[in-house]
C-alpha cells in the first residue's frame, strides 16, 4: 500500500503554508519525501526550480531546506546552546568561526525564547522547551524553506499561542514554512494555505476558510477529527 | 575432483552445519527476545566444551551425554547471568553499545576464568568414537561427526517444538515478534528475558560440548565460531530459528567448497585457481561483512525483496 | 564567550604542559633503561588510546577494528625502512597508508549501525589478519624484520612516542573544540538528527575515521621500529585491536583525558602487573568494563571526578559547561541513561 | 531507572566498589623484583609456561633449571676476575606465548636486571622476537627452542642457539626415506604431499626436503606443498587437499597444538598414508595419551632423544626424572639443559662477568659432554649449531625407537605402515 498517491503542489514563497489530515494520511511520510530520509517511487521535488528528489537531508540543509521532527530529538548529552550552535555551523551559511556561531545561535535560542537556558542540558528542559529548541534548531540552519512537523502536539493552550507568535515571527524573517499540524485551531489560526490530505491523497486546497467550508473535507475529515481529538484528550 | 569427492564434500558440509545451527540457535534467541548482541556467547562455548571434557575426565561420562547434561547446567547458568547481570541493562527496542560491550566484558571474565581453572593448553576429548570413520565406497565420515549430526538436529527439533508448544515459546515468540502488543497482552517480559537467556546459554553449552567432540579447544577457542554465529544469524535474519537453519547450510557449504572449487582468474589469460587452505579461515570473516553490508535482513530479507519488486 | 576560569580551569588549562615538560626533562634524572622502555610503550599505547577515542569516543562508532590500522602502520613504516627511507618517513608513510585503509574500511561498513558495525570491524581485522599471515611480500606469519645500522638509541624511541602523544593530544583537543567536534558529538548521539541540521554523517565518519586510523598507524610504526621484529599474530591480532578499545573505554570513553587515563593504566597494567601476574588481566580488564558499563558509564575519568567531588560537595554541575563538555565530558557509552 | 536505581543509587557504595578495583588494578608490584645479590650470576630466562607453547615451554625451563641446580649444587661457576666460585642467580619470565611480551621481557632481563646472559626463546615466532635485543644491549642471548635460521642470518654477534638448523630435519627426513627406498621396503618415485606451518619453522622444513629430493631425482614426486596457519582449529580444508592429492607420503612440519589437533582430524577423514611425519613432532606424552594408536608409526626428525646410546643422555634423563618427577617429553628438555651447561662452561672461560667477554667465550666455547646427538655442542660462524637429526618412529604400546640414522637405531623402521 502507498502512503502516498499522485499528491501535487507548489508552496509559493514567503508563506506558511499548512496540511491537515487524519493519522495515516501521509503528512509525515509527505515531510520525509522531501527531505530525503524516504525516496518515492515516483515522482519528483524541485525546489527553486531544481530537481531535488532524493536528495539526502544534510545536502537539502545547505541549499536551504530544514525540517522538524514530530518526536523531538535533542541531543540530550549537550547544552541547549551546542544544540543550536551545531545547525549554525553545519547549515546553509557554514559558518566556521566559534564565537560567531554562538552569537548567531543565541539569536534563534532569543526567537525562542530559550536564550536563559542556553547552558543548561538539553535533557534537563521539559518538553515544551524541547519542542521549541528543535525549532530554534531548524531556524538556524538558516532555512529558505523550513517544514515543521506536529510542533504543538503535547503542548499547553498558552505555550501553542507563542508558537504560532513565532511562526509569524519567522516568516516575516523572510522564509517559507510548511507546516503540519494535528492540531486545527493552530492550522487555522496561523496558515495562508492549507491542504487537506486523506488517505495518501489530496482532499483540497486553499485558504483556510475555503477548506474549512469545503464540503468534502466536512465530510471526510473533520467529523472524524473531532472524535480523534477527543479521544487523544 | 571428481563427482565422490564433491559429494563427500557436500555431506561434510552438511553435517558441519548441524553443529553450525546449533551453536547459532542460542545467538538467535537471545538477540531475537532481547537485542542483545552476545559477544559472551563464544565464551559459553568454551565453557561448554570444557564442561563436557570435565565430565568425560573426571566421571567418564560420554561426551555426548554430558553436551546433553550441559543444557540443563547451562540454562541455570544463564539465567544466573541474567540475573547478575544482563537485567541492568536499559531496555532498549534496538541493539545498544553498552549491551555489547557489557557481554564483551564478561566474555574476557569468562575466558580467564578458563585460563586459571584449566591452563592455556589446547585439550581434547578423546573417545573410541572422537577417531574412527564410517567407510561408504570411497567416501568416509568421522563417527563423532554423524552423532554431532544427530545430536544438534534433535535439539533443535526440540527447540522447535518448545517454542511452537509452550507459553514460554509463545511469549518469546511474541516478544520478538511485536515487543509492544506483547506485553500489552500480559507477557512477562522481565521473566520471558530470564528463560531466553538461559535458553540461548543452554544451546551455547550444549554447542560447545559438541563443537569440544569436534575440534581442540583452549580458553580462546570460541572467537573463530562467535564469529560464525553472527554470519549465520545474520544470514538467517536475526530473529528465526528456521533462518538458522539456512545461514548454518550456507555458510557450512561455502567454507566447505572454497578451497575445492576453482575460481576464474585473469592474468593476461583466463585461467583457474583454487583458493590455497591457509586462507579459507577468510571465508566466514569476509562473508561476515559482506553480508551485513548486502543483506542486513539476511536471505530472508533478500527473498522478501524479490517477492515485493515481483 | 568568555568566562573567567577557576582553579579548576587553570589546572585543565595547565596540566597538559607540566606533563609535557616532566617527560621531556625526565631523561635528565637518569632514569632506569626500564621506566624509559615502559615510558615509550605508555605513550605508544596512549597514541592509539586517543586515536580511537576520536572515532570510538567522539563519534560513537565503537570499532575492534584498530588492530588493521595499527599494524599497517607497523609494515608500512617497516617496508619504507627496508627501502632506505628515513624511519620518520616510515612513519608518516605508516599514518598514509592506514588511512587509505580507513577509507576502504569504512566505505561499505559505516553503512552500518551501532552493533551491526562492530560486528563487520571484528570481521574485518580477522580478515585482514588471515591476509597478511599468508601474504609473501610481508613475509607471511614469519614476521618481519627492522634492521638498523645506527646503534639503539632508548631515548630517541622515546621522544618519538612522546611527540606521538602530543600530536594525538593536540588532534583531539583541537577536534573537541572545532565545529567538527560538535559534528562528531551529534552524530553520537543521533545521526538522523544531526543530518537534519546539514551535518553529513557518512563523511564525517570516514574522516574522522582516517585521522583515528592514521594516529594509530604512526603508533603502529614508532612499536614496530622499536621492537624490530613483529608479525601479523601479533600486530594485526584481534587482542591488539581490544586492547585499543579498552583503553578509551576503561579511562572514560568519549573524553580526551579518559583517552590519555585509559592509555596509562592500561600500559601500567599490560608491563608491571601482567610481568608477576600473567593470568589476571583479562580478568581484569572484563570486570572493569563490567563495572563501567553497568555502574560508571565514564570510565575511571568518571570515578576520579566522583572522589573529587566527595571532597567538594558544593560544586555546581553545569558552572562551566563547555570546558566541562570537551575535558570532563559525560561522554558515556551510548544507551546507558542515568 | 526502575529497578537498577536500587542497585546505583547509593553513592558510598558505588564508590566504594569502584575505589577497591582502581586501588587493585593501580596497584603497582615494581618492589617485588628481587635484588640480586652482587656474588651472583643473574642469568635471564624467557620462556612461555602458558599460552599454547605452555608444554614445551616448561620442559626447556626445567631443562635449564636442572643445569642450573646440578651448577650451584656443585658451588657454582669460577670466575677468575672476582676470584671465587659464585652461584647462579636466575631470573625467570613467562611470556605467555605473545612474542610482544617475549621480547619486552627479553629487554627487561638485560636492561633492567642486568642479566649476564638471557636464556629461552621457545618457538621460532617467539625467538626471534628476542634475538632482536641480544645486540641491542650487547648481551648473550641463547635460544634453546627456536631453530629457524632466518634467526641467525642478520650478523648478530650475541645471538646464540643451541638447536640445529630446521631445515635439516626436511634433508633428514629425505635422507631416511630415501634409504627406506634402498632397502626396498618402499617403492621409488613416491608421491608426498607436504603441509606445512606458514612461519619460517615451515618454510625451512620444506627447503631442506626439497634440496634432498631435487638432489636425488627419481625418490620422490612432490604433489601438493601447503601452507596452514599457526594454531588453527580446523584442517578440513587442508585435509581435504592431501586427500585428493592422492600422495603415498604425508610430511607435515607443526608445532604441538596443531600436531595433535591436525592428527586427530587425519585420522577421522580415515586418511592413511604409507609413512606419516610432523616434523619435529611426535612422540609427545600428550599426543599419544590423546590419540592413542592412531599416533603409532609416525617418524619425526627431533633434536634429541632418551634412547640416544650415550652414557651423559641417559643420566640426563634419570637426573631430570629425579628432579621433575616426571619422565622426560620428547627432546624439549635437552637443548634447554645444555644451553646452560655450555653458558657456565663460557663464563668460567671468559673469567668474568663481562657480557662481550662471555660473547667471544661463547664463539669459542665446545661442550664435550653434550647431550645432544654427536655428543659435542659448539656454535657455527652465524651463532647457531649444527649437529645431526635423530629419526625416531613411535612403536605401538607407547615405544619409541631411533630408526635413523642406523649406527643410534635401537629398532628397524617399519615401512610401510600397516593399514588398519
Amino acid at each position: 500500500m502507498a502512503a502516498l498517491k499522485d499528491v501535487s503542489f507548489d508552496i509559493p514563497e514567503n508563506q506558511i503554508c499548512g496540511f491537515i489530515g487524519p493519522n495515516g494520511a501521509g503528512k509525515t511520510t509527505l515531510f520525509s519525501l522531501i527531505t530525503g530520509a524516504v525516496r518515492p517511487s515516483a515522482g519528483q521535488v524541485h525546489f527553486r526550480g531544481k530537481d531535488v528528489t532524493g536528495m539526502s537531508s544534510a545536502a537539502l540543509v545547505k541549499r536551504g531546506v530544514a525540517r522538524t521532527h514530530q518526536v523531538v530529538r535533542p541531543f540530550k548529552a549537550m547544552s541547549v546552546l551546542e544544540n543550536v550552535q551545531v545547525a549554525v555551523h553545519y547549515g546553509r551559511h557554514a559558518v566556521t568561526r566559534t564565537a560567531v556561531a554562538r552569537e548567531h545561535a543565541m539569536e534563534a535560542l532569543k526567537l525562542v525564547g530559550l536564550d536563559r537556558k542556553a547552558n543548561v542540558l538539553a535533557s534537563a528542559i521539559s518538553l515544551g522547551e524541547q519542542k521549541r529548541l528543535e525549532v530554534a534548531r531548524a531556524l538556524a540552519t538558516a532555512p529558505e524553506l523550513l517544514l515543521l512537523d506536529e510542533i504543538c502536539g503535547g503542548l499547553t493552550g498558552s505555550e501553542t499561542g507563542a508558537m504560532m507568535e513565532l511562526l509569524h515571527r519567522i516568516r516575516e524573517g523572510g522564509t517559507t514554512i510548511m507546516y503540519v499540524e494535528h492540531d486545527m485551531k493552530a492550522i487555522m489560526a496561523v496558515c495562508d494555505r492549507i491542504t487537506v490530505l486523506n488517505f495518501g491523497q489530496k482532499l483540497a486546497e486553499g485558504k483556510p476558510e475555503e477548506v474549512q467550508n469545503d464540503a468534502s473535507v466536512i465530510e471526510a475529515y473533520l467529523g472524524k477529527s473531532t472524535f480523534r481529538d477527543k479521544k487523544r484528550g | 575432483m571428481d563427482a565422490v569427492e564433491y559429494l563427500d564434500l557436500l555431506l561434510k558440509a552438511l553435517l558441519l552445519a548441524g553443529v553450525y545451527a546449533a551453536m547459532a540457535v542460542g545467538m538467535t534467541v537471545i538477540y531475537g527476545v532481547m537485542k542483545i548482541v552476545n559477544l559472551a556467547h563464544a565464551g559459553f562455548l568454551m565453557l561448554g566444551a570444557y564442561f563436557a571434557l570435565e565430565m568425560f575426565q573426571r566421571f567418564h561420562i560420554d561426551p555426548i551425554l554430558g553436551a546433553v547434561m550441559a543444557l540443563p547446567v547451562f540454562f541455570l547458568f544463564g539465567m544466573l547471568v541474567h540475573w547478575i547481570l544482563v537485567r541492568w541493562l536499559p531496555k532498549s527496542d534496538t541493539p545498544t553499545l553498552a549491551s555489547l560491550l557489557l557481554m564483551f566484558g564478561f566474555l574476557l571474565v569468562l575466558q580467564n576464568v578458563g585460563y586459571l581453572l584449566w591452563g592455556t593448553e589446547d585439550q581434547s576429548i578423546l573417545t573410541p568414537l572422537t577417531l574412527s570413520s564410517v567407510q561408504i565406497g570411497e567416501i568416509s565420515i568421522a563417527k563423532v561427526k554423524l552423532v554431532v549430526f544427530v545430536a544438534a538436529v534433535v535439539c533443535m527439533i526440540v527447540l522447535q517444538i518448545v517454542l511452537h508448544r509452550s507459553w514460554f515459546g509463545r511469549s518469546m515468540r511474541a516478544l520478538i515478534q511485536n515487543p509492544y502488543a506483547a506485553k500489552i497482552v500480559g507477557v512477562d517480559d522481565q521473566r520471558t528475558a530470564r528463560l531466553t537467556f538461559g535458553l540461548g546459554t543452554a544451546f551455547a553449552g550444549f554447542a560447545g560440548a559438541l563443537l569440544g567432540m569436534l575440534y581442540s579447544f583452549s580458553p580462546d577457542f570460541g572467537r573463530p565460531f562467535l564469529l560464525r554465529s553472527f554470519v549465520i544469524i545474520v544470514l538467517g535474519g536475526l530473529e528465526s530459528v528456521s533462518g538458522v537453519a539456512l545461514g548454518a547450510i550456507v555458510l557450512a557449504v561455502l567454507e566447505t567448497f572454497s578451497t575445492a572449487i576453482p575460481l576464474p582468474w585473469y592474468w593476461h589469460k583466463w585461467s583457474f585457481y583454487y583458493l590455497p587452505p591457509s586462507y579459507q579461515p577468510v571465508v566466514p570473516f569476509a562473508l561476515l561483512v559482506l553480508v551485513l553490508v548486502i543483506m542486513p535482513k539476511g536471505l530472508a530479507g533478500l527473498f522478501n525483496r524479490k517477492w515485493k519488486a515481483a | 564567550m568568555k568566562r573567567p576560569l577557576g582553579a579548576a580551569g587553570w589546572i585543565k588549562v595547565i596540566l597538559p604542559w607540566i606533563l609535557l615538560a616532566g617527560l621531556l626533562l625526565l631523561p635528565a634524572t637518569h632514569p632506569s633503561d626500564n621506566l624509559i622502555r615502559l615510558l615509550f610503550i605508555t605513550a605508544v599505547w596512549t597514541t592509539t588510546s586517543l586515536g580511537w577515542n576520536l572515532l570510538g569516543g567522539m563519534a560513537g562508532q565503537v570499532s575492534f577494528g584498530f588492530a588493521v590500522f595499527f599494524g599497517l602502520g607497523a609494515y608500512t613504516t617497516a617496508l619504507l625502512m627496508h627501502a632506505g627511507h628515513s624511519p620518520y618517513f616510515g612513519f608518516v608513510g605508516g599514518a598514509a597508508i592506514a588511512m587509505l585503509a580507513s577509507f576502504l574500511i569504512g566505505l561499505p561498513t559505516f553503512r552500518l549501525r551501532g552493533p551491526y558495525f562492530v560486528i563487520a570491524t571484528i570481521g574485518v581485522t580477522e580478515a585482514v589478519r588471515v591476509i597478511m599471515n599468508n601474504l609473501d611480500v610481508t613475509g607471511g606469519a614469519s614476521g618481519y624484520r627492522i634492521t638498523e645500522d645506527k646503534p639503539f638509541s632508548p631515548l630517541e624511541h622515546y621522544y618519538t612516542a612522546i611527540a606521538a602523544v602530543a600530536l594525538a593530544f593536540v588532534v583531539s583537543m583541537v577536534i573537541a573544540g572545532s565545529k567538527f567536534g560538535l559534528a562528531l558529538r551529534a552524530i553520537k548521539q543521533d545521526e538522523d538528527a544531526a543530518a537534519d541540521l546539514g551535518v553529513n554523517p557518512f563523511t564525517s565518519k570516514l574522516w574522522i575515521h582516517a585521522i583515528a586510523a592514521g594516529l594509530t598507524g604512526i603508533a603502529g610504526g614508532i612499536y614496530a621500529r622499536r621492537a624490530a621484529f613483529f608479525y601479523p599474530g601479533d600486530v594485526f591480532a584481534f587482542q591488539t585491536g581490544i586492547s585499543i578499545l579498552l583503553m578509551p573505554v576503561i579511562g572514560g570513553i568519549g573524553t580526551v583525558w579518559g583517552a590519555v587515563l585509559g592509555g596509562v593504566v592500561f600500559g601500567m597494567v599490560e608491563e608491571e602487573l601482567v610481568v608477576h601476574f600473567p593470568n589476571l588481566h583479562l580478568l581484569i580488564y572484563g570486570s572493569l568494563l563490567i563495572v563501567i558499563i553497568l555502574l560508571e558509564p565514564d570510565g575511571l575519568l568518571g570515578l576520579l571526578r566522583r572522589l573529587f567531588r566527595l571532597f567538594r560537595r558544593k560544586r555546581e554541575d553545569s558552572g562551566s559547561p563547555d570546558a566541562d563538555q570537551i575535558l570532563w565530558g559525560r561522554g558515556g557509552v551510548e544507551g546507558r541513561k542515568f | 531507572m526502575r529497578k537498577s536505581q536500587i542497585f546505583v543509587g547509593g553513592h558510598f557504595r558505588r564508590i566504594t566498589a569502584l575505589a577497591i578495583l582502581l586501588g587493585g588494578i593501580t596497584f603497582f608490584p615494581g618492589s617485588m623484583r628481587a635484588l640480586a645479590a652482587d656474588d651472583t650470576i643473574t642469568i635471564g630466562v624467557v620462556l612461555p609456561t602458558t599460552g599454547s607453547e605452555s608444554k614445551p615451554g616448561q620442559y626447556q625451563k626445567e631443562g635449564i633449571e636442572l643445569a642450573i641446580k646440578q651448577i650451584n649444587d656443585a658451588g657454582g661457576i669460577m670466575v677468575k676476575s672476582k676470584g671465587k666460585k659464585l652461584k647462579i642467580n636466575e631470573i625467570f619470565y613467562d611470556d605467555g606465548t605473545d612474542s610482544k611480551k617475549s621480547a619486552s621481557l627479553t629487554e627487561r632481563a638485560m636492561s633492567s636486571d642486568n642479566a649476564v646472559a638471557v636464556l629461552g626463546g621457545y618457538s621460532t615466532a617467539l625467538g626471534t622476537a628476542e634475538s632482536v635485543m641480544a645486540d641491542r644491549y650487547k648481551t648473550p642471548w641463547i635460544t634453546t627452542g627456536a631453530g629457524a635460521t632466518a634467526i641467525f642470518g642478520k650478523g648478530y654477534q650475541y645471538a646464540f642457539g643451541t638447536l640445529s638448523p630446521v631445515a635439516l630435519i626436511g634433508t633428514t627426513t629425505g635422507e631416511f626415506l630415501g634409504s627406506l627406498i634402498d632397502q626396498g621396503k618402499l617403492k621409488k618415485g613416491l608421491k608426498v604431499a607436504i603441509v606445512v606451518e606458514n612461519t619460517d619453522h615451515g618454510v625451512d622444513y620444506v627447503q631442506g626436503f626439497t634440496e634432498w629430493s631435487n638432489k636425488h631425482a627419481g625418490y620422490f614426486e612432490i604433489v601438493l606443498n601447503e601452507k596452514f596457519e599457526l594454531n588453527a582449529t580446523d584442517f578440513s580444508g587442508v585435509l581435504q587437499k592431501v586427500k585428493t592429492s592422492k600422495a603415498d607420503i604425508f610430511l607435515s612440519d607443526a608445532h604441538l597444538p596443531d600436531y595433535i589437533t591436525m592428527h586427530r582430524q587425519y585420522l577421522q577423514n580415515g586418511l592413511h598414508h604409507q609413512m606419516v611425519s610432523y616434523g619435529a613432532r611426535g612422540p609427545e606424552a600428550g599426543a599419544r595419551q590423546a590419540l592413542g594408536a592412531g599416533t603409532d608409526y609416525i617418524f619425526s626428525g627431533i633434536w634429541w632423544s632418551n634412547k640416544l646410546p650415550y652414557p651423559q643422555a641417559k643420566k640426563f634423563a634419570e637426573d631430570y626424572k629425579a628432579f621433575t618427577g616426571h619422565d622426560v617429553d620428547s627432546w624439549y628438555a635437552a637443548p634447554a639443559y645444555d644451553g646452560m651447561r655450555i653458558l657456565a662452561k663460557a663464563i668460567e672461560a671468559a673469567g668474568s662477568l663481562d657480557k662481550t667477554a662471555i660473547r667471544d667465550a661463547l664463539k669459542k666455547a665446545q661442550l664435550k659432554d653434550s647431550v645432544l646427538p654427536g655428543q659435542v655442542l659448539k656454535f657455527g660462524a652465524n651463532g647457531q649449531s649444527e649437529y645431526p637429526f635423530v629419526i625416531t618412529q613411535n612403536k605401538p604400546d607407547n615405544k619409541v625407537d631411533i630408526v635413523f640414522p642406523k649406527d643410534a637405531a635401537t629398532g628397524p623402521p617399519v615401512a610401510p605402515t600397516p593399514n588398519k
